[in-house]
C-alpha cells in the first residue's frame, strides 16, 4: 500500500516519546551522578573497585535479572503478586530487547534512531524480507499478551489486594496516579496501533487478529496515526512523570543493586545512599503490612514507604515523627522487594535532631568497675576438663538485670557446664551503646563502646557472652573486639549442648520459639535457639516467624510510642505468637520477655530459663 | 411489724436510712438541727469520682424519704431510758418513746482558723475547701477573684492528721477533694498555676488514681510533697506561702492568689453531747465508738443504739450511704428478732 | 569575703515565682508524660548511670520544675539511655524520649 | 489583712497580768547592748507610774545563753533558775518579771516542765538545797517586762508627749514590730496574742500612735540565733536571715522598728551595717538605715525623755532622722557626751551607711 510514508523513518507522532525519552535519561544520568559524588571518597573507591572485580560484577547481573525483571523476591511472597511485576517487567524488557533486535536484523541503517525500534511496526512495511522475522512477530505478540495479562493482574489488584497477599496497599500520590495510568494505557494503546497497522506492517496472533476485527468495521487509514499519537503520549508521559514518581525505582535499582553488593552502607541522612535508597523504595506497600506498628490502624502512614516519600518531599516534621516513632524491628527491610533498609535509613534521620545537651561519659572511671569478678588472673582452673577451654565473660546486660531469671539461669548453666567465667556487670556496669546507637546519638554510643572495650580488654577473657540480643548486635556490628569471640546465649548454649557439656532432658512441653528483632533480623541467628528449644520440647513455630517475626512492641527502637500505644502491638505479637497453641512463649532477649510477660496468657520464659529447667 | 426509728441528723446517711426503713415497712422519725436536709453534701457542688452534682443525690434521697416524719429546727432535749425502750424530747416539746435511735450526727470541718499559720480569717486570699464549693455552686465570694487568678494553691491534711490541732487521723476524703478541686478550678482558669501541697497522697477509692494522674498530666496541677508551714501577706495583698519541697530537701515559697485550705473532718460536738446523754463511749480520735471497727462498726454497745456515717469518723458519700444501708438492715433484724 | 571574714550566704530556697516555665511546658508539649511522675523513684532505683553522676529521671524532672536546670544537667550527663527506668516506670513514662526531648528543649541554647 | 481576724486571735490569746508588786531581774546583755533600756523601764515603772517593783543585786544569769548554746546541762539551768526564784521567795514576791525574752522563755519553759515532770522539780529543790542552802515559791506570775509595758501602754499614752506620728505629715508612723523568738514560740499561750500574730508590741504602737506593718517574713528570727552568731564561721548564715527580714519589709518603707528581745534591737541595728559594707544596700531613706528600738526606748521617747539620756547614741543606724520626723527635740553637740558632760569619743563612719 502507502510504503512511501514511512520511508523517512520519523513522523511527529515519535516527539513526545523522544522528549520524555531525553528527559528521563537526563534525569538518571544526573541522579547517578549526584548520588556516587555524594558518597563519601572511601565508599567510592570501594563502588569503582567493585565494578571491576568479577564476582561482584557476576552478582550484579544476577541480580539486576533477578530482582529488576523477574521480581523472584516477590515470586516467593505471592504468585500472582510475582507474576503481575515480572509479567510487566520481564515483558516490556523483552519487547525492546527484540524491538532492538528486529531494527538491528532489518533496517541496520535505522539503528541510530532511538524512537525507531520502539515503533517499528509503524515504520517499517511488511516485505519479504521482514517476512522471515514472523518468527520476531510472534514474540513480539507473546511478550505484549504477557504484558496486558500482568496489566489485567494489576487492575484487579487496585480491587482486591487480599489476593495479592497484600491487606493494605499504599495511597498514591498524584503524579504516581498518573505514572499508574500511563503505564496501564501505554500497552493496550500500543496493541491498538499495532492492531491497525498489522495488515502493512505484518503481525502475529495478537495484532493481526485485532487488525481483522478493527477491520470489519473501521476504515483504517484514519486511525492509525491517531493511536499511535496516542501511544507515543502515555509513553511521553510516563517517562516525564516517572522522575516523579514511585516509578524512578526502576532505573534507581538497578544503581543500588551494584552499590549493595559493593558493602555500600548509609552514612548520610539525605546524600549518597540514602537518597537512592528513596528512590529505589516502588511504594509497592509491602511493608505497611509487615509493619508491626499496623497493629493499630493510625501507624499505617508511619511505614518506611511514607517516609521514603516525606524524604521525597522534605517534609522534615513528618520525617521526624515517622523516624523517631519507629521500633527499629527491621521487619520492613526484611521484606523490602528492592532492599530498602528503611531501620537504619530511619537512624540517619534520627543523627541530624540537634541536641542542646550531650552526654560526657569521660568521667566515667573503667577501674571503678574492674574488679576480681571480672579480671581472669592465671585462671587455669583445674577441674575444666574439656579441651575449648575459653575464658569467658558475661555481660547480662541492663535489661537483664530486670529479669533476674535469665541472670540465674545462665549463672546455673555456666556452673553446671564448668565453665570459667566471670561477672562482666554483677554490680551494675556501663550500657552497651546500642540504645543510644538507635536513637541516633552515634558518638555517644561509641564513647560507651570505647569504655566497654576498655573493661573487656582489660578483663584478659577470650569469649564476650551476652544475654541481651541489643547488647549482642553492637558488639557484633561497632565493637572492635579482636581475639574476643562475641556469642549470645542461644548461640553458646546449643555449643554447650552440641560438644556435650550441657546434657538436656527433653519434656512434651510445646513451645513457640520468639524470634527478638535484634537477634533474627539483626544478627542473623534463627537456627540456633530453635536446635536449643527443640532439645528441651516440642518447638511450635509462629504463624510469622524467622525474619518475619512480629516484634514484641516493647522495642527500645522506637523513641516517641508511649506506653499505652504499645499495648496493642504486644496484643497482636501474642496473637501471632499463640497461633499453634503453645504452652509457653520463649524468647531469648530480656526486653522481649517483661513485655511479653506484661500481657500473655500463659508463661514466658527465657531460652536459658528452660534450659536450665531441663539439665 | 411497723417500728418507730428515731434517726438523729438529717444528713445523707439519716435520709438515706429513712428511705430504706420506709421501704421495710417501719415509721422513720428524723430529727434535724439545722433548716435544710442533706448535711454537709447539699453544701457541696460535685461529688468525686464522676462529678455528679451533689444536689441530685441530697434531692432523690429528700424525695425517697418524704414519708418519714421529720422535724427541723430541732434538736434533742434529753434521752432517758425506760425498760426497753428510750423517751426522747425534743426541743420543739415533743417526746417520742422508741426502741431504737440510729445516730447519723455526722462530723464537723475542722475550724481552719485553728490553724493559725494558715491565716484563715486573717487573709483575705485564704478560704476552705467548703467556702470554694459555695462558690462553685453561688459563684459568690468577695474573697475570689476571678480576674486574678494567677496561681492558686491547696493545702492538704488542715485540722487532719495534726496533733496540735487534737485530730491524729486522716480525713480520708480531703486528698481527692482537693484533686477535684484542682481540676475544677484548672478548667475555669485554664492559665492559673495550681499547686497541691501534700504529706501524702491517699487516693483509695475507686477512680480516685485516675484523677490524679488527669490532674497531672491533662492540667498540669504541681504536686508539692510538703506541709505548708507558714503563710504570709504580701504587700499586695497576694498570699506568699512557705513550705519544704520534701524531694527535693529543700525550703520553698511560692506566691498565691488564692490559697484553699483542705479542712478535714473532725467529730461532731452535738453527737458527742447526744452520746452523753446516754452514756456512750466516746472512741480516743473522739468519733463514737461502735462495738467494733471491723464487723459492727454500726452497731453501739447499748441495745437499740446504731450508727451510721461520719459519726464514727470519717467516710466518703459512697461508705455513708452503705453504712445506712447497713444499720438499717440491724435495726430490722432486731425488730424481727424481737417477735 | 569581705572586711568582716563572713558574708550573706545564697538562699536555698525555691522560690516558685521566679521559674520561667516556658520551657518546660515545651517539654511537656513535646513528651506529655513529663508531668506524669509521681515521684515514687523507681527510676533513680534502677538507674545505670546513678552511681556515675546520681541520674534520677524523678529528680530531674522536679529540679527542672523549680528552675534548677544546672543540677538537671549534671545528673543527666552519664544518662546512657539504656532504658531502665522505661522498664519499671509504674507510669509508663517515655523516660528515654522525656530525656532526648529535655536534651533538644534545655541546654545553653533554645532550639526547635 | 482582715484586722479583725487578728483581734479574734488576740482575745483568744489574753494574759493575766498583776498591776503591781513584781520580782525584777534583768538580762546579761541588754544593759551593754541598749544601756539604757533597763533604766528607762524601772524609771517608768516606778517613778512615772508609782508601781512597786523590787529588786536585788544578787541575781545572776538564767543560765538561757549557756542552755541554748548546749553547753550547760538542764539541770544546771534549772537550779540556776531554781535560785533566782528562792530570791524572789526571800524578797517576799510573788510575781517574776524577766527582762530578757530568752529568760522569759527559759522560766516558762523550767515551770511548764516541773508542772509536766514533778519528779523533776523535786530534785532540783534537792540540787539546791545541797548547793546553796535555799528553798523557793515557784511564782503565782511570771512576766517579760514587755508584758507590763503592754499593761501599761494607755497610761503611758495619756502621759505621752510626743507621739509615733510623722509631724510633717499627720500620718500614723510605719512600723515594724520584730518580736523575740523565745516571747511565745515556743509556749504561744503565754505570750500576749500567741505566736502566730503576737499582740504586745502591736498595742504598744497602736496605743502611741502609729501603725503597724506586717510583712511577710514578719515571724522570722532576727539572724542572732546563738549558736549562728557566736561562731565566726556561721555569721554569715546569721546576717543572711537578718538580710531576707530586710528585704521582706523593705517595700513597706517603715520608719522605725521596735523589738522586745536583747538580741533582736542589736542584730538588727549593727548588721544594717554590714549589709550595707558588705552588699551596698541600706533600708532607710536617703542612704540611712532603719532605726532600731527598744520598747522602753520608745516608751522613754513617748514620754518626753532625752534621747541621749536613753542611750540611743550607741545605736549603729542614726536615729535622727527619726527623731526629726517626730519632732523630738535634741542637742546635736550632747550626742556623745558624758555624764561630766565631757566629750567621749566618737565613732569613725561607715563607708555605706549614712550615719550622723
Amino acid at each position: 500500500m502507502n510504503n512511501v510514508t514511512h520511508l523517512s523513518g520519523y513522523n511527529n507522532f515519535v516527539l513526545p516519546f523522544m522528549i520524555g525519552m531525553i528527559f528521563v535519561l537526563s534525569c538518571c544520568a544526573i541522579g547517578a551522578v549526584r548520588v556516587i559524588l555524594e558518597l563519601p571518597a572511601s565508599d567510592k573507591k570501594k563502588f569503582f573497585l567493585s565494578l571491576i572485580n568479577p564476582k561482584i560484577m557476576a552478582q550484579n547481573v544476577r541480580d539486576w535479572f533477578c530482582d529488576c525483571l523477574f521480581h523472584v523476591k516477590l515470586w516467593k511472597r505471592n504468585k500472582l503478586l510475582g507474576y503481575m511485576h515480572s509479567s510487566i517487567a520481564f515483558g516490556w524488557f523483552m519487547i525492546i530487547l527484540l524491538g532492538h533486535i528486529e531494527v538491528f536484523l532489518y533496517t541496520p541503517d535505522r539503528i541510530h534512531k532511538l524512537w525507531y525500534p520502539i515503533f517499528f511496526r509503524y515504520f517499517v512495511a511488511v516485505n519479504d524480507n521482514t517476512m522471515q522475522g514472523s518468527f520476531f512477530f510472534f514474540l513480539m505478540d507473546f511478550f505484549l499478551l504477557i504484558i496486558l495479562s500482568g496489566i489485567l493482574l494489576a487492575l484487579v489488584k487496585r480491587v482486591r489486594s487480599r489476593a495479592f497477599g497484600m491487606r493494605r496497599t499504599t495511597r498514591l500520590s498524584f503524579t504516581d496516579r498518573i505514572g499508574l495510568y500511563s503505564l496501564w494505557l501505554i500497552f493496550p494503546l500500543r496493541l491498538l496501533a499495532e492492531g491497525f497497522t498489522a495488515d502493512i506492517s505484518g503481525g502475529s496472533f495478537l495484532t493481526m487478529s485485532l487488525n481483522h476485527v478493527l477491520h470489519s468495521f473501521l476504515g483504517s487509514e484514519m486511525n492509525m496515526l491517531p493511536t499511535w499519537w496516542a501511544y507515543s503520549l502515555t509513553l511521553g508521559t510516563f517517562m516525564c512523570i516517572l522522575p516523579f514518581s514511585r516509578y524512578m525505582h526502576i532505573p534507581a535499582e538497578i544503581l543500588l543493586i551494584p552499590m549493595r553488593n559493593a558493602g555500600i552502607l548509609i552514612t548520610h541522612s539525605r546524600k549518597g545512599v540514602s537518597r537512592l535508597y528513596v528512590h529505589t523504595c516502588p511504594g509497592c506497600g509491602v511493608c505497611i503490612d509487615a509493619c508491626p506498628m499496623g497493629a493499630v490502624k493510625a501507624n499505617n502512614k508511619d511505614a518506611t514507604v511514607y517516609l521514603n516519600r516525606q524524604l521525597k518531599r522534605g517534609n522534615q516534621r513528618r520525617i521526624n515523627e515517622i523516624s523517631e516513632k519507629c521500633l527499629l524491628c527491621g521487619k520492613c527491610s526484611a521484606v523490602c522487594q528492592v532492599g530498602v533498609e528503611g531501620d537504619k535509613l530511619r537512624i540517619a534521620q534520627r543523627t541530624q535532631i540537634k541536641y542542646n545537651l550531650s552526654p560526657d561519659y569521660s568521667k566515667i572511671d573503667v577501674n571503678s568497675l574492674i574488679n576480681t569478678n571480672n579480671i581472669f588472673v592465671n585462671t587455669a582452673n583445674k577441674n575444666v576438663s574439656y579441651t575449648e577451654n575459653k575464658k569467658v565473660l558475661y555481660f547480662a546486660g541492663c535489661m537483664t538485670s530486670l529479669t533476674p531469671s535469665i541472670r540465674k539461669s545462665m549463672v546455673s548453666i555456666l556452673n553446671k557446664s564448668g565453665v570459667d567465667w566471670r561477672f562482666m556487670d554483677e554490680e551494675g556496669g556501663i550500657c552497651c551503646g546500642r540504645p543510644m546507637w538507635m536513637a541516633g546519638r552515634l558518638e555517644q554510643a561509641k564513647q560507651m563502646a570505647e569504655k566497654n572495650t576498655e573493661i573487656i580488654k582489660t578483663s584478659g577473657a577470650d569469649m564476650l557472652l551476652l544475654s541481651c540480643p541489643i547488647c549482642y548486635r553492637i558488639f557484633k556490628e561497632r565493637y572492635s573486639l579482636e581475639g574476643v569471640e562475641v556469642l549470645h546465649h542461644t548461640e553458646y548454649i546449643d555449643r554447650l549442648v552440641s560438644e556435650g557439656r550441657l546434657n538436656l532432658s527433653r519434656s512434651d512441653t510445646r513451645y513457640v520459639y520468639h524470634d527478638p528483632c535484634e537477634l533474627g533480623r539483626g544478627c542473623n541467628i534463627y537456627e540456633q535457639p530453635r536446635h536449643v528449644v527443640s532439645a528441651v520440647g516440642e518447638l511450635v513455630e509462629a504463624a510469622k516467624n524467622g525474619k518475619e517475626s512480629v516484634c514484641c512492641g516493647g522495642s527500645l527502637g522506637s523513641l516517641t510510642l508511649g506506653f499505652d500505644k504499645r499495648k496493642p502491638l504486644t496484643e497482636n505479637a501474642l496473637a501471632n505468637l499463640t497461633a499453634g497453641s503453645p504452652d509457653a512463649i520463649v524468647t531469648a532477649c530480656p526486653l522481649c520477655q517483661s513485655t511479653f510477660g506484661r500481657y500473655s496468657d500463659r508463661p514466658v520464659k527465657d531460652i536459658a530459663q528452660i534450659v536450665d529447667e531441663n539439665s | 411489724m411497723n417500728e418507730i426509728v428515731v434517726i438523729i441528723g438529717g444528713g445523707i446517711a439519716g435520709l438515706e436510712a429513712a428511705r430504706q426503713l420506709l421501704a421495710l415497712g417501719h415509721s422513720p422519725i428524723v430529727i434535724e438541727k439545722s433548716d435544710h436536709l442533706g448535711g454537709h453534701v447539699a453544701d457541696w457542688h460535685k461529688l468525686f469520682p464522676d462529678m455528679k452534682p451533689a444536689k441530685d443525690i441530697v434531692d432523690e434521697l429528700v424525695s425517697s424519704s418524704k414519708d418519714a416524719n421529720i422535724f427541723l429546727h430541732t434538736e434533742i432535749s434529753f434521752i432517758n431510758r425506760l425498760k426497753d425502750r428510750y423517751n426522747i424530747m425534743l426541743s420543739n416539746g415533743i417526746s417520742i418513746t422508741s426502741r431504737y435511735i440510729l445516730f447519723t450526727t455526722g462530723f464537723r470541718l475542722f475550724d481552719a482558723a485553728k490553724k493559725e499559720e494558715y491565716g484563715y480569717g486573717v487573709y483575705n486570699q485564704v478560704i476552705t475547701n467548703q467556702d470554694l464549693e459555695k462558690w462553685f455552686n453561688t459563684s459568690k465570694d468577695s474573697r475570689i477573684d476571678n480576674s486574678a487568678m494567677k496561681a492558686v494553691g491547696f493545702v492538704h491534711c488542715v485540722g487532719s492528721r495534726d496533733e496540735k490541732a487534737r485530730n491524729t487521723q486522716c480525713s480520708k476524703v480531703c486528698c481527692i477533694t482537693a484533686i477535684k478541686q484542682a481540676i475544677e478550678l484548672k478548667e475555669k482558669f485554664p492559665d492559673a498555676e495550681i499547686y497541691c501541697f501534700y504529706m501524702d497522697l491517699r487516693l483509695f477509692g475507686k477512680k480516685f488514681e485516675d484523677f490524679y494522674i488527669k490532674a497531672q498530666r491533662d492540667c498540669g496541677i504541681h504536686f508539692i510533697r510538703g506541709r505548708v508551714s507558714e503563710v504570709s501577706e504580701n504587700i499586695d495583698g497576694k498570699v506568699i506561702v512557705k513550705a519544704e519541697d520534701t524531694l527535693a530537701g529543700r525550703p520553698m515559697k511560692v506566691t498565691l492568689d488564692l490559697l484553699v485550705l483542705m479542712s478535714g473532718m473532725v467529730c461532731n460536738p452535738d453527737s458527742t453531747r447526744v452520746a452523753g446523754m446516754m452514756s456512750l463511749p466516746i472512741d480516743s480520735d473522739g468519733f463514737l465508738r461502735s462495738t467494733d471497727n471491723v464487723s459492727r462498726n454500726t452497731v453501739s454497745p447499748k441495745n437499740g443504739i446504731f450508727y451510721a456515717g461520719a459519726c464514727t469518723g470519717p467516710k466518703t458519700v459512697p461508705e455513708t450511704l452503705a453504712e445506712a444501708r447497713s444499720a438499717v438492715l440491724e435495726i430490722h433484724n432486731s425488730i424481727i428478732s424481737r417477735r | 569575703m569581705s572586711m568582716f571574714g563572713f558574708r550573706i550566704s545564697p538562699s536555698s530556697t525555691i522560690d516558685l515565682d521566679k521559674v520561667d516555665r516556658n520551657r518546660f511546658k515545651k517539654l511537656c508539649a513535646l513528651e506529655p508524660d513529663a508531668s506524669k511522675c509521681m515521684a515514687c523513684g523507681s527510676c533513680s532505683a534502677t538507674c545505670s548511670a546513678s552511681e556515675f553522676s546520681g541520674m534520677s529521671v524523678r529528680k530531674v524532672l522536679l529540679c527542672l520544675q523549680q528552675g534548677r536546670e544546672k543540677e538537671a544537667y549534671a545528673m543527666m550527663s552519664s544518662c546512657m539511655l539504656c532504658g531502665k527506668c522505661l522498664m519499671v516506670c509504674p507510669r509508663g513514662i517515655n523516660t528515654r524520649h522525656l530525656i532526648l526531648s529535655i536534651s533538644r528543649i534545655y541546654g545553653k541554647e533554645e532550639s526547635i | 489583712m482582715i484586722y479583725q481576724g487578728k483581734q479574734k486571735i488576740w482575745s483568744d490569746y489574753q494574759k493575766e497580768i498583776p498591776d503591781d508588786h513584781w520580782y525584777y531581774v534583768r538580762s546579761c546583755i541588754r544593759q551593754n547592748f541598749f544601756p539604757g533600756s533597763e533604766r528607762m523601764f524601772l524609771e517608768i515603772c516606778r517613778n512615772v507610774l508609782g508601781r512597786d517593783f523590787h529588786e536585788t543585786e544578787h541575781h545572776t544569769t538564767c543560765g538561757g545563753i549557756a542552755y541554748h548554746c548546749d553547753t550547760i546541762p538542764q539541770e544546771t539551768a534549772m537550779t540556776i533558775v531554781a535560785r533566782q526564784f528562792a530570791l524572789m521567795t526571800e524578797a517576799g514576791y510573788e510575781n517574776y518579771v524577766a527582762s530578757c525574752i530568752t529568760s522569759f522563755g527559759n522560766y516558762t519553759e523550767i515551770l511548764e516542765t516541773w508542772h509536766e515532770f514533778p519528779e523533776l522539780e523535786t530534785r532540783i529543790r534537792e540540787l539546791l538545797w545541797k548547793a546553796c542552802r535555799k528553798e523557793f515559791r515557784k511564782p503565782k506570775y511570771l512576766a517579760h517586762t514587755s508584758d507590763l509595758i503592754f499593761k501599761y501602754r494607755n497610761e503611758i499614752a495619756e502621759k505621752a508627749v510626743h507621739h509615733l506620728v510623722n509631724k510633717e505629715t499627720g500620718e500614723p508612723l510605719r512600723v515594724v514590730e520584730h518580736i523575740g523568738c523565745h516571747y511565745a514560740k515556743m509556749f504561744p499561750s503565754k505570750g500576749i496574742g500567741g505566736a502566730e500574730y503576737p499582740y504586745v508590741l502591736a498595742g504598744m504602737v497602736e496605743a502611741w500612735g502609729g501603725n503597724v506593718i506586717d510583712y511577710p517574713e514578719r515571724r522570722h528570727c532576727c539572724g542572732y540565733g546563738f549558736r549562728q552568731y557566736h561562731i565566726k564561721a556561721n555569721r554569715g548564715y546569721s546576717v543572711s536571715n537578718t538580710y531576707k527580714k530586710f528585704e521582706s519589709m523593705e517595700p513597706y518603707r517603715p520608719d522605725m522598728i521596735i523589738t522586745n528581745c536583747p538580741g533582736c534591737p542589736y542584730f538588727l541595728d549593727r548588721w544594717q551595717y554590714v549589709i550595707a559594707e558588705t552588699e551596698g544596700k541600706t533600708y532607710g531613706q536617703n542612704g540611712y538605715g532603719i532605726p532600731v528600738f527598744t520598747y522602753e526606748e520608745v516608751a522613754g521617747l513617748v514620754l518626753g525623755y532625752d534621747p541621749w539620756d536613753l542611750g540611743l547614741q550607741l545605736h549603729q543606724v542614726a536615729v535622727e532622722p527619726l527623731l526629726d520626723k517626730i519632732g523630738i527635740p535634741y542637742v546635736p553637740e550632747d550626742k556623745y557626751k558624758g555624764l561630766d558632760r565631757k566629750e567621749i569619743m566618737r565613732p569613725g563612719l561607715p563607708q555605706n551607711l549614712k550615719c550622723y
